[in-house]
């Protein structure tokens, strides 16, 4: 069986799964959350790399480049955010980050 | 005079005289508002006598005199009108005489109360009231005097306010007229519906030709003049207080004795006879109607002589008589004979009338105690009240000379009346006898409880002199000066105390019984006159030869209606009203002079049939346990249970209720956990995932 | 072909398998490390597909930049792991059990599609510039980076600054106790706010 | 077309850029002059709205770049409500010691984020865009560092709002992947020519993603924790303006790319629609906070903008600007109001707090009722409108958005109770205590926009109602 | 001259002057407070002024619209004011009830008085706007802004309970006006036009009639209040200050049955004539087990409040009676029990002020100390009751031959409501007015005073004037209701 752009593209779908997944059942760690986040942004660049490919045009590739500019970037702020975070309650546990509800 | 203007003035009045003691009585005192009252009344009545001496004997032909236009919807027009003929000619005397003299009989009668003024402005609005309707030309006028002599009414019986036996005297017979009005107001708009109008003139031309028609009512079809002619009937029956609506009346000789007089003998109660023969070119289509009239009457009429049998208060037995009077009347207007029942609603305006303020006049001299039991011959302390009570007893149990043709009042009238229910008989109508079985036998009763208010009264011992009367005078003198309404609380119902000074003059231990003043004993003289010559005088121009003229068209009889000509009678049928009512006579003399205190021990024996006519056949405790307790328990249903639990636990608060608690859910739901946060937006994405899969792919 | 399909499922497997260590791991740091593991793999899986280019900046920003970024803040933040290393939430089955069946729709969906929708896509890889055969990927994606993308590239840039700005509002801190130089404060000194005059009162002081 | 008539086009994002640089630099060499440095952004967003009102209108950049009608409309009414919000925070941020100037750039470069975001013509602008905002935003809500709820809420946004754009971006590479390109009308060449379903599949994720974006249920779980959280008037400023942006991307998208697909987008929307209007009022019942309270009367409000929208045609897209510019109208003055409120020295944020506020401050006190009474709808004020039109959309639409549109009324009677609690407790009951002075740009800001909610929006809206009309035109959708 | 406009915006130049005393003085500055009384009074009073004119001005032979005003407005609305014969009766009414509102407020509101006075010229403004309005839209505005002084009113100046009672009541409205929004944004939608007198002759599917007039039927039942949507009337009542259940029961009430008239019937005719069993139905419930209701209350007002619901079931049940007669009297009835119950109001409002309490067995032998007072309470007891020679009998009277007219049973069935009427009225002023004075604390209790005295007398004058000369009425109305009738008579096919 050769390898299609299908193959790809369930990896794709499977490494976003488990992103997500790593989102909501992850009760204790952030950074794990904010790990999560890069693997998901993994997943769709994947696709777009995928996709790129078997189209024949380089519109994806462009795309999953700026996807990597704006990780980047994203990692930056959600890590200041966590530093932030951190300096204010002692702690990085999701459990705790519970000051508002209702 | 022009009749026009003359019967303007009749009119308005006492309405002017209302207004100003009314409005401006504490202004201008109490004489003046007397005055003005009653000088007003004495004008009405005079005009009154102008216009009915013309329509007798002067030619005046019957009109209608438009004022103003009242409703004017479609072809529901109503005007401000005075109508008129042989029947309110007639009710101009009636009503203008009886309240100008009532008016007189004030003067001396409420001398003592503190809000004179207001009184005399109650009389003469009902006066006004009263004559509106009389001189109706259309449905509309007829309703609004109706329910104004009705407001009259309920002011005049709860005019001693701080009693509360008279307030709720007062609110009964205003409701249980609103129970009349009710049928009225559905006759009103079943006439207005199929006749298309409310005028009395252009709805008589059309009945004959409606005569057969169905009608559809209350889902079911019926005959259409019967249907009209029945709900209209309630109405009288509301006001004339018949058998079912009847309870009312005896409560409202709560009110002061000469409103009784007025209009709860004389004039009001008579609306319903008035109405019925006003209406007889539609009754003498409507013979199941008219059945009905005649079963309603000569119930009422038993039912009510029964009662006043074993009655001790002495109006309440007068009131029951007017009852039973009515019910003669509508005896007569259901067999077809209105003419005799006007005469006799006529006459019995004056003979009863003059019993009231007779048995008023007592009450004024026992300084108003009502109770017969503690009467007892006063013939000697009250000679000219006893005189005109006298009277006014021969005239009501009808005594008379049959073969002659003479007597007082009320044999001409009430003979009448048997007539033609035994004419309507032979002409093969069966409620024609049944009326004329009940109406002999009630001639007896009458003869009996009225001839026992007369012996009991004025003859035998003098109950109020004894040890426990004096111990109840001071009781009384006692307590006077006290909370009025916890006083009216300690007497019994049968006991009413007006609010004026008499017992004080009394000081401790009683004061002979005297004769009332002058403005009390004249119009009793002069009703006196009345019940003594009204009978012979007119009998000629309502029933006899001359009706035709008299009435002038005021009255229709159907073509095969004959009830008031002279039929082959048996020679029995003259004698037997009078031997009915001799044999009443004698049996209350042989009780209440011959065997005194026999009456006492048959009550006190307390047998079946004296407590069942002593509770007046249990009616107001029957409406009690029915009507009564219904609408509370039904108001207090609807109300808690309806309302509060029903309506507002599922509607309002519930659903607010229900609302809070999903936003307190949905706030649960909000748990600040972020990766909580994170799964629901997955099951969003899932489910909407799910669906496109499911839908759009399909 | 064949030994494409080995690498194929090779990398993929790496990428999936460090990514599922990436989550369930308990201590960050290992977790950092299989981030990283992932994305080399990943950029196997992107040579395999023919982005070179893409597959070096992969290593280079992520393993060289993000990644690091990451085990510097692990590092740097005095988190007690042990105590986080506690089970995952409560609703973890059915957590799985949706995510899964979301995994499994969005496999099959885009399979499906891939394999049969659309035809074309179900072809083998062309080339991959727009501009014709022999023309490398780097060289299609400079062609198009600086022209049709320029927008598109500078606001990235703006993205970046956005960061920049972010991270430094957020975490730069000016300790009251540190005396700092402050060039602009040196510059505008005039002698009027330089100097103060002050009249003591007698037994005050100055301040 | 030229490389300059290109730039021609992107003239509102180039000041916005070139501002937001000039303004960096300049308040990093004058820290002290941060104020100036606000001023001067209000001046860059000015500049920017003028130039978006006055603008050439085309495409550019291979279609990345669309100026048209909409995105005119949508950029004035982004910038203006920018403008707003740097007097408003920074005065405020000053007031509690964090006197910073990045404020202002960072509002700068938020609203060339959404600029972006409203004239995108392709999937990789609109995600540009949108993260470029969305960064701008997260930095925001946690710029009160030195405040414990700040940087949870800017925790918690970050989070979702990045597993947001994932399932954006996972949208975007499936709809790239099967409709061959990321240019929107390439996109609707490819739906013409049968919408496959992978596309769709895309558009489901799209859709997703932006529902997070204007935190429509059930993607909105974020908003009440990150509205209390966050500093008032970021609140103020993110409860509106990104909405609108945002609102303007996904009418964009369903109309200039997925307009063929109208049957299918529908349905959607009309549920996402009414969750949120049923979760804004029954959640909102519960609540005490008045931020939070906001949050879930936005959510129901977003609600009632989605059904709008839902209706899939230009009067359907009418309706959704003029509902939204008006609530932005409506939502920036009540936080306004909300900041500039202080018992104290302590921020009145419960609805207990407002207690007698009418006695004490009847100008703010009036301004909250009116805003109260806008949003829960009721005539003359200015939300009435915003939902007049919506709902006359949805009504014209079909039997779908007909059911929305009663549902959606219904749901408006549910909320109108908490809107009425405020007006309660600050009409009826006595006050607790005196209020601090209210600051004069918070309250001037508060009762000008209460102003606008009645009376002068009954003739704002006459000119509303035309632009509005145009720019719903540009959208594509008939 | 736009009269109508005029008409409709004075009330608001009493709230700029009393804003611009608030704004030079200090707000509980007796001077102050006595100042925006006057100005109050002196606005209402030359509103009604102006209402008369325009009344004088009317020329009642013509079925349409008259003193149009028409200015386009936005997205296809219009600024479009009009009135006909019906409606220019209400905008009377409420001119006419407005001063006494305000005197009748002079002592008893103490607290927050330019509030009030602010409060009740709006309210004034916004319910002539209702009647005046001839845009479908516009109508709805006024319509619904005028739930917001009301709320306020009920709110700020009643009872124990007026939290609980100012939120039912706004909610309950509100729910029942969404839905009529809902419909009139699909009248506009179907018809393209928001102008009424365009709506009136607009034929709509009869399908879709049956959707629009149900929604209609949910905000004008609430309003009306008919049963079983009724139950927010009373504890508003209860709640209310005097001035505002005057207002409520006077006004507020009417726009139900005003919406009814205008809109559900002509409009809708064939829906109208499907609903009519319906509507017949609730309307005899209304009579029937609200007169009992009222009945068994303990307290003044919710006794008056409940007799209003079964007041309206008369009115309802006239309306969509169909003929002249039955709308003539529905017309009358809502005239008149604006009239009556408002001066029912005010009768509890006086012994209210005196005593603040409003539990009838706290009372008991008014007349001893206050005869004036128990003649004026008694004439509007009547009044209530529909006797001849009070406006109340008109209407009673008319509707129900209305209603005999299409059926029988539910005249028969509303009949009976002139006897439990009788029950209830008469119980309450019994156990008010007539008896002995038991309890100590209303041994000082005064009579009318002059201020009160003037309240009442324009009102006993009206209830008398209208009751035997209806005709005035009559004439404004004729042209406007016979022009409706033959209308919807022709919709039906009947």
């Amino acid at each position: 069986m050769s390898i299609g752009l299908a193959h790809y593209l369930a990896v794709a779908a499977i490494l976003f799964t488990i992103g997500v997944f790593g989102i909501f059942v992850n009760r204790k760690n952030i950074i794990v959350i904010l790990m999560s986040v890069e693997l998901i942004l993994l997943a769709v660049n994947i696709n777009l790399v995928a996709f790129s490919a078997y189209l024949g045009n380089v519109t994806g590739q462009i795309f999953a480049m700026l996807v990597l500019t704006v990780a980047a970037a994203e990692a930056a702020v959600g890590l200041a955010i966590l530093v932030t975070f951190f300096r204010n309650r002692g702690d990085i546990a999701v459990d705790d980050a519970s000051m508002m509800k209702g | 005079m022009d009749a026009k203007l003359l019967v303007t003035i009749i009119l308005y009045g006492p309405l002017l005289g209302a207004v100003m003691a009314g409005l401006f009585g504490r202004r201008i005192g109490n004489v003046a508002s007397q005055t003005v009252t009653t000088g007003f009344l004495m004008l009405s009545a005079v005009l009154s006598w102008v216009v009915f001496s013309q329509w007798t004997w002067g030619g005046l032909e019957p009109f209608t005199n438009v004022y103003a236009p009242f409703i004017h919807v479609g072809n529901f027009i109503s005007n401000w009108s005075f109508r008129l003929d042989g029947l309110s000619a007639v009710m101009l005397v009636v009503v203008t005489t009886v309240s100008s003299l009532v008016h007189l009989y004030s003067w001396g009668y409420m001398a003592d109360d503190p809000s004179k003024p207001r009184f005399f402005a109650y009389l003469s609005l009902f006066t006004f009231a009263m004559l509106s309707l009389i001189s109706a030309a259309d449905f509309m006028q007829l309703f609004f005097g109706w329910e104004g002599v009705g407001l009259a009414s309920y002011l005049l019986i709860g005019f001693w306010y701080h009693k509360p036996t008279a307030n709720a005297a007062a609110i009964k017979a205003f409701v249980v007229n609103r129970v009349g009005d009710f049928g009225f107001a559905l006759g009103i708009m079943t006439v207005f519906w199929s006749l298309g109008s409310i005028q009395f003139a252009e709805i008589f031309p059309k009945v004959a030709a409606h005569a057969g028609d169905t009608w559809m009512f209350a889902g079911q079809g019926w005959r259409l003049m019967d249907l009209a002619c029945a709900l209209l009937f309630v109405g009288a029956m509301g006001k004339s207080a018949q058998f079912f609506l009847h309870t009312w009346l005896p409560d409202a000789m709560e009110g002061p004795t000469p409103v009784s007089a007025l209009i709860h003998a004389a004039t009001m109660v008579t609306a319903g006879v008035y109405m019925v023969c006003l209406l007889s070119p539609m009754f003498e289509y409507a013979p199941v109607a008219k059945d009905i009239v005649v079963g309603i009457g000569a119930i009422t009429a038993l039912f009510a002589a029964t009662v006043g049998l074993v009655q001790n208060d002495i109006k309440r037995v007068i009131a029951y008589s007017t009852c039973s009077q009515l019910g003669y009347m509508f005896m007569a207007a259901g067999v077809g004979a209105y003419q005799a029942s006007m005469f006799h609603l006529f006459t019995h305006a004056f003979f009863k009338a003059l019993l009231f303020l007779g048995a008023g006049s007592v009450i004024h001299a026992m300084a108003h105690e009502q109770d017969m039991r503690r009467y007892g011959n006063l013939a000697k302390y009250l000679p000219v009240t006893f005189a005109v009570m006298t009277i006014g007893t021969i005239a009501i149990t009808g005594l008379g000379i049959p073969g002659l043709e003479w007597g007082f009042a009320g044999f001409y009238s009430k003979d009448s009346i048997i007539h033609a229910a035994y004419a309507a008989g032979s002409a093969g109508n069966p409620m024609g006898y049944f009326a004329f079985v009940i109406g002999v036998f009630v001639a007896g009763l009458t003869a009996f409880y009225s001839w026992r208010v007369a012996f009991f009264t004025f003859n035998g011992h003098a109950r109020w002199t004894s040890e426990d009367l004096e111990h109840h005078w001071h009781n009384r003198d006692h307590a006077h000066g006290d909370d009025h309404a916890s006083h009216a609380e300690d007497e019994s119902h049968d006991e009413p105390l007006a609010d004026d000074d008499h017992a004080h003059g009394r000081g401790h231990g009683p004061v002979l019984p005297h004769e009332s003043p002058w403005t009390m004993r004249l119009p009793l003289i002069l009703l006196a006159i009345g019940a003594i010559a009204a009978g012979f005088l007119f009998a000629g121009k309502f029933i006899g030869a001359e009706h035709l003229a008299f009435w002038k068209g005021a009255i229709f009889t159907a073509p095969g209606n004959h009830v008031l000509a002279e039929v082959e009678a048996p020679w029995w049928l003259d004698q037997s009203p009078l031997i009915a009512a001799v044999i009443g006579l004698a049996v209350a003399a042989y009780v209440y002079i011959l065997h005194e205190g026999l009456g006492a021990k048959w009550a006190a024996n307390k047998g079946p049939l004296y407590l069942f006519f002593y509770n007046k056949w249990f009616f107001d405790e029957l409406y009690d346990a029915t009507f009564v307790r219904a609408a509370k328990f039904l108001g207090d249903l609807f109300w808690k249970g309806g309302d509060q639990k029903l309506i507002d636990g599922l509607g309002p608060d519930g659903v607010s209720a229900v609302s809070m608690e999903i936003g307190k859910g949905a706030g649960r739901l909000q748990s600040g956990f972020l990766y909580h946060y994170a799964f629901v937006m997955l099951l969003g994405v899932a489910a909407i995932l799910s669906y496109a899969l499911w839908a759009w792919n399909a | 072909m064949a030994l494409q399909a080995i690498a194929f499922y090779l990398m993929a497997a790496a990428t999936i398998a460090s990514a599922i260590a990436v989550v369930s791991s308990r201590n960050p740091v290992h977790s950092v490390l299989f981030l990283i593991a992932s994305f080399f793999s990943a950029a196997g899986l992107f040579v395999l597909l023919g982005a070179e280019f893409l597959a070096m900046l992969l290593v280079v920003v992520y393993v060289g930049a993000v990644a690091v970024l990451f085990l510097f803040v692990v590092m740097m933040l005095d988190v007690d792991f042990a105590e986080l290393r506690q089970g995952f939430a409560r609703y973890m089955p059915l957590g799985g059990l949706i995510a899964g069946g979301l995994a499994i729709e969005m496999v099959v969906v885009s399979t499906t599609v891939a394999t049969h929708g659309a035809a074309r896509l179900s072809e083998a890889p062309m080339a991959s510039g727009s501009s014709g055969p022999g023309v490398t990927n780097a060289e299609a994606i400079g062609g198009v980076l600086y022209t049709d993308y320029v927008y598109l590239f500078q606001a990235a840039g703006m993205v970046l600054l956005v960061a920049m700005i972010g991270a430094i509002v957020l975490t730069l801190r000016h300790k009251p106790g540190v005396k700092r130089q402050v060039i602009m404060d040196q510059v505008l000194r005039t002698p009027e706010s330089g100097m103060r005059m002050v009249s003591p009162k007698p037994g005050e002081g100055i301040d | 077309m030229s490389f300059s008539a290109d730039l021609g086009l992107a003239y509102p994002e180039l000041i916005l850029g070139i501002g937001a640089l000039v303004l960096l630099v300049f308040g990093a060499f004058a820290p002290k002059a941060s104020s100036l440095v606000g001023w001067g952004g209000v001046l860059v967003l000015a500049a920017a709205a003028f130039e978006a009102a006055t603008g050439p209108f085309g495409k550019a950049f291979a279609g990345g770049l669309i100026s048209d009608a909409g995105s005119a409309f949508a950029q004035v009414a982004i910038l203006a409500s920018s403008a707003v919000s740097i007097p408003l925070g920074q005065r405020w941020f000053q007031r509690r010691g964090v006197d910073n100037f990045e404020f202002p750039v960072l509002i700068v470069l938020a609203a060339l984020g959404m600029s972006m975001m409203v004239s995108a013509g392709d999937l990789i602008s609109l995600y540009v865009g949108v993260e470029l905002h969305s960064l701008a935003l997260y930095v925001l809500a946690a710029m009160h560092r030195d405040n414990a709820k700040a940087s949870e809420a800017g925790l918690k946004y970050f989070v979702l709002g990045a597993l947001s754009s994932g399932l954006l971006l996972y949208g975007a590479s499936l709809v790239y992947g099967f409709a061959g390109s990321t240019v929107f009308s390439d996109i609707a060449l490819a739906v013409h020519s049968g919408a496959s379903t992978g596309v769709l599949f895309g558009l489901v994720f799209l859709i997703c993603g932006l529902g997070f974006k204007v935190s429509a249920a059930p993607f909105h779980m974020w908003t009440p924790d990150v509205y209390e959280g966050a500093p008032t008037p970021v609140v103020a400023f993110f409860a509106a303006a990104p909405k609108l942006a945002a609102m303007v991307l996904f009418a964009r998208l369903l109309g200039q790319a997925f307009g063929e697909a109208v049957g299918q987008w529908q349905q959607v929307l009309v549920a996402l629609g009414l969750i949120s209007v049923a979760v804004g009022a029954f959640a909102g019942l519960a609540q005490r906070n008045l931020k939070r309270l906001w949050a879930y009367s936005s959510i129901a409000n977003v609600g009632y903008a989605i059904i709008g929208l839902s209706a899939g045609s230009a009067e359907g897209v009418q309706s959704m600007l003029i509902f939204m510019v008006l609530y932005m109208v409506d939502v920036t003055g009540f936080f306004a109001c909300l900041a500039a409120l202080r018992r104290q020295g302590r921020d009145m944020e419960t609805i207990d707090d407002m207690a007698g506020l009418f006695k004490e401050q009847p100008g703010i006190a009036l301004a909250m009722t009116a805003f109260s009474l806008s949003a829960l709808g009721l005539p003359p004020f200015s939300g009435f409108w915003g939902k007049f039109y919506v709902f006359k959309a949805a009504l014209d639409a079909g039997p779908l958005d007909e059911v929305a549109a009663v549902v959606g009324l219904v749901g408006s009677v549910v909320a109108a109770f908490y809107y009425l609690r405020l007006i309660k407790v600050m009409w009826f009951d006595d006050p607790k205590a005196a209020t601090d002075t209210p600051p004069i740009e918070a309250k001037t800001i508060g009762i000008g926009l209460a102003l606008f909610t009645f009376p002068v929006v009954l003739v704002a809206l006459h000119w509303l109602d035309g632009s509005a009309a145009q720019a719903a035109h540009a959208f594509g959708l008939g | 001259m736009p009269i109508l406009s005029l008409i409709t915006y004075a009330p608001l130049l009493g709230v700029a002057g009393i804003l611009a005393l608030r704004l030079l003085g200090k707000a509980d500055d007796p001077k102050t407070v006595a100042a925006s009384k006057w100005i109050a009074l002196v606005t209402t009073l030359a509103t009604f002024a102006l209402s008369v004119l325009l009344v004088v001005q009317f020329s009642p032979h013509e079925a349409g619209f008259q003193f149009v005003e028409d200015a386009p407005w936005f997205g296809g609305l219009h600024y479009r004011m009009g009135v006909d014969g019906i409606s220019v009766l209400f905008v009377l009414l409420t001119a006419f009830l407005m001063p006494l509102c305000i005197a009748a407020s002079w002592k008893s509101i103490e607290k927050r008085v330019l509030e009030y006075m602010i409060a009740f010229l709006i309210l004034e403004t916004l319910v002539i706007g209702v009647f005046c309005a001839l845009d479908i839209v516009l109508f709805y505005v006024f319509f619904e802004f005028s739930l917001v002084p009301m709320f306020l009113i009920i709110g700020i100046w009643g009872g124990q309970r007026r939290v609980y009672a100012a939120f039912k009541f706004f909610l309950y409205t509100l729910l029942g006006s969404v839905l009529m929004l809902a419909a009139i944004l699909a009248m506009i939608g179907i018809s393209h036009t928001s102008s009424i007198p365009a709506l009136l002759t607009y034929h709509f599917d009869p399908a879709v009639q049956t959707w629009l007039w149900l929604a209609f039927f949910a905000s004008f039942a609430v309003k009306m209040p008919m049963w079983p949507v009724h139950t927010w009337l009373p504890d508003a009542h209860v709640e209310a200050p005097t001035a505002g259940s005057v207002i409520l029961a006077g006004i507020l009430l009417k726009l139900g049955g005003y919406g009814f008239m205008r809109f559900s019937l002509p409009m809708f005719p064939a829906a109208s004539h499907m609903f009519t069993p319906l509507i017949f139905s609730l309307s005899v419930i209304a009579v029937v087990y609200t007169s009992l209701v009222a009945f068994r209350q303990l307290d003044i007002k919710k006794l008056i409040a409940y007799s209003s619901v079964a007041h309206m079931g008369f009115v309802t049940m006239g309306i969509f009676s169909g003929n002249a007669v039955g709308e003539q009297g529905a017309l009358f009835q809502m005239l008149s029990h604006g009239v009556i119950s408002g001066a029912l109001f005010l009768c509890v409002g006086v012994v209210y002020d005196r005593m603040h309490t409003r539990e009838i067995a706290f009372y008991g032998g008014l007349v001893t100390r206050m005869p004036w007072y128990a003649a004026t309470f008694m004439l509007f007891t009547m009044g209530n009751v529909g006797l001849p020679g009070t406006s109340g009998f008109i209407g009673e009277i008319l509707t129900m031959t209305g209603t005999y007219g299409v059926s029988t049973w539910t005249a028969i069935v509303a009949a009976t409501g002139v006897i439990f009427s009788a029950v209830y009225a008469l119980s309450l002023y019994r156990r008010v007015v007539f008896g002995t004075i038991t309890n100590p604390k209303l041994d000082g209790i005064g009579d009318l005073d002059w201020r009160e005295v003037a309240i009442f007398a324009p009102l006993i004058a009206a209830t008398l004037v209208l009751g035997v000369q209806p005709g005035a009425v009559f004439n404004l109305t004729q042209a406007s209701v016979d022009h409706l009738v033959s209308a919807y008579q022709s919709a039906i096919g009947g």
